[in-house]
């Protein structure tokens, strides 16, 4: 069932919208990829502050090259800056920070969800396996979780399904997902869809949704207001 | 070595009694804030069938990756072990075991080991391939899992600065896992950028008090950098 | 409030939406780093029927103990209530209903109450009147109970300085419960000595940071001590 | 089965011989009382570290009067000071400390203690209940426990016993007792006696011991070479 979708959201707009999740005063954790470019969005006006697993709340850009320091990297080990009222803690304080609740927003990929809220982004069986790093205590921790990922493989297969078959990250914590082409909510057991991709139309959207889609009524396409 | 003065003079010293099919559990997150030269004495030592605990296993040529060169891991635990072939061919051949545990479990679970924390419930990894075999259980309608604590018989860290008590301070994202290592371990072996006074390190500033600490060092770093990103100005 | 500034400017707002009923975990041990203000707030609003986790309820007529005098607490979770008489014939006559829980597993669970871990092991209070009706387990061939986490609607608490983002430095002593209370209650209210502008405080020498702390505010303090002991020259 | 027991041990005496116990650079937990005044025999050449469970290493002595913080007490809310190298963490890292044996000799009073290792030392039912405090943890986390108290009640009932009568505070954590009249080890469900009071006959002891008491052979005298 291979599909061409040459409408689908960039990386750049799935970033921009993902930043249309933030609020003022929102502490956010960023996987790695796509969620941390949501960070170059975040409005003028807007503060947020970045959990770096690793130990590390107040995550600043890339350091200039002279500012370069092998002891501040981020949970990427990427070299890294803190911002002004930045906080540096251990792993442990780290993790009962993201455990605990605390986070406001956790962005991450994932190779797969499906509509019972089942998430799987760490292991694919036959392949090297490199381990799940904080992935799974991300999940598990957080309330308010957004997953972005590509709603389709190249060749076309659903990764939005009504079962995982990779093996899982966490069971039953996701409940929203924003694809290249759509932003869908989960809800008893059902992907609600939420927004379109501009462009993109319910139909195709339909066509790559293997678990359960949910139409309410009208569904918008997306808007970003701050290119 | 009087009263608590807690500093050794060599890396032979502070390794002293590590021994064939010991536990150690070790700090740092990937290259930071790793403890270089303990893990190069591990090395020249020649030391086998160590099961080691760390949230990374090194990359090729540095960290706990130089410990698999001569295969003196038998065991490893840690939650990511991308960007190392070595480890992964150690890995797919059977001569390496891995138990992958996620970043928190992991940390919480050497943090119990020091503790006095024989096992705790935690939601992280219900579910999922991590959850199996272990028990499952119910709190106020949430599903957890039940983790049980770890502890070495060796823990070697890096702080940044000591005082001869071994009250120590770590310095930025080079904290990690180094202060639960270390309260893990039955020996703790810390080495440190600088050694001050006694006194010079403000008792309220002092992350990780001295009575963990029973051999201290100083050495020279190489500091690796994994993933060198900068911004154009 | 705008973006991260938790500081709030009247008592009065620090603890709004505090009603009859809720649970507070209170930071302090002894009189030492209570949050005084806060405790005279909760007087002055009269809220009653509440539940308080704290390590002690204060004296006759300073900290929680105030709070005995219009009978607002209901029940009373401690590890020691000694020095105070009306809490004495409170308890007595079962108007105060009273958990005695050891200090070390009070700190640990409100500390599990704030890391998302919802039951642990300890061996404190294996085999006597603490863990009746607690699970009992073996690991390695000792014996523990099951003890689960304490969190609260409110927390309110103490430290020494503040920046406005509510990173948190505690002094001396008087840190004690008050990081943990903080990170168990759902709204974490701290009152504090001094508030500097943020990036006054280096961010290794932060206690505990700011994301636990909902709002924030400077007060003036007694500091009344329970025991003045003092040495001649 | 009252007896006249007018050569026991002093206070002072008691807390000179619990001071034979410390080694060089031991950190060490004194309950309140007695066991506190152990800190005045420790020999000059000898480096002992006190922990306050409250959350402090390194506690010193009484403050000057004009030394005095509030901010700076002792687990019996006393005004201390801190000695040189003490550090300062909160209270669920010092109980992380206590409970994972970190603290290599703990000293503590009782009410009883059974030959089985148990100890009733925090409530009397019918009296006020005060609290545990922070003995439960004492306790069951150090290895190394000395408990200090009288050998038998003013009216001559012993407090040395097979079973508890009171409530516990920890169940089969004792190995050492030191009374007014003898320092004894528990070991396979019998008090062993290891030293006499100056003296105190075996026969006052076993008068006075209602749990099983074994002798070994020739009972040395205490010695207190620092008076």
């Amino acid at each position: 069932m291979a599909t061409n979708v040459t409408t689908g959201l960039t990386r750049e707009q799935i970033a921009q919208r993902v930043a249309q999740e933030f609020q003022d005063g929102y502490y956010v954790n960023l996987g790695i990829g796509i969620p941390t470019l949501a960070v170059n969005y975040i409005p003028s006006d807007m503060q947020v502050m970045l959990q770096s697993e690793n130990g590390l709340l107040g995550m600043g850009p890339f350091p200039l090259d002279e500012e370069v320091d092998p002891d501040l990297i981020n949970a990427g080990k990427q070299t890294v800056t803190m911002v002004t009222g930045a906080s540096l803690f251990s792993s442990a304080d780290s993790f009962a920070m993201i455990r605990g609740g605390h986070v406001d927003l956790t962005v991450l990929g994932a190779f797969e969800v499906d509509c019972q809220g089942n998430i799987a982004s760490y292991m694919i069986p036959g392949k090297l396996i490199k381990g799940m790093g904080g992935a799974m205590d991300l999940v598990a921790g957080a309330d308010n979780i957004i997953v972005t990922m590509t709603h389709a493989s190249k060749d076309g297969q659903s990764k939005l399904l009504s079962e995982c078959t990779l093996p899982l990250t966490g069971k039953g914590c996701i409940k929203r997902v924003l694809t290249d082409l759509a932003l869908m909510d989960i809800e008893d057991g059902k992907f609600v869809l939420r927004e379109r991709a501009p462009g993109v139309s319910v139909d195709e959207i339909k066509a790559l949704t293997a678990g359960e889609l949910v139409i309410p009524g009208d569904v918008p396409e997306m808007t970003f207001n701050r290119p | 070595m009087a009263g608590f003065d807690k500093v050794v003079n060599s890396y032979e010293e502070a390794l002293a009694g590590l021994e064939d099919n010991m536990t150690v559990i070790a700090g740092g997150f990937g290259l930071c804030g790793i403890p270089e030269n303990l893990i190069k004495e591990i090395k020249r030592k020649g030391t086998k069938g160590l099961t080691i605990a760390s949230n990374n296993a090194g990359v090729d040529g540095a960290g706990l990756g130089l410990l698999l060169v001569d295969k003196q891991i038998k065991k490893m635990i840690a939650s990511y072990v991308g960007e190392n072939a070595l480890f992964e061919s150690q890995m797919m051949s059977g001569e390496l075991e891995v138990e992958l545990t996620p970043q928190g479990t992991l940390a919480e679970k050497m943090r119990a080991g020091g503790a006095g924390i024989p096992a705790f419930y935690t939601a992280t990894g219900y579910g999922t391939p991590v959850g199996e075999g272990k028990e499952e259980r119910e709190f106020n309608g949430r599903h957890y899992i039940l983790e049980e604590a770890l502890q070495g018989d060796f823990s070697i860290a890096k702080a940044w600065k000591a005082d001869r008590f071994g009250n120590l301070m770590f310095r930025k994202t080079a904290r990690n896992f180094n202060p639960m290592a270390i309260t893990a371990g039955k020996i703790a072996v810390v080495e440190v950028e600088e050694i001050v006074e006694v006194g010079e390190l403000d008792p309220d500033e002092i992350h990780l008090p001295g009575i963990y600490v029973n051999r201290l060092i100083k050495g020279s770093f190489e500091k690796r950098i994994e993933q060198r990103t900068v911004r154009s100005a």
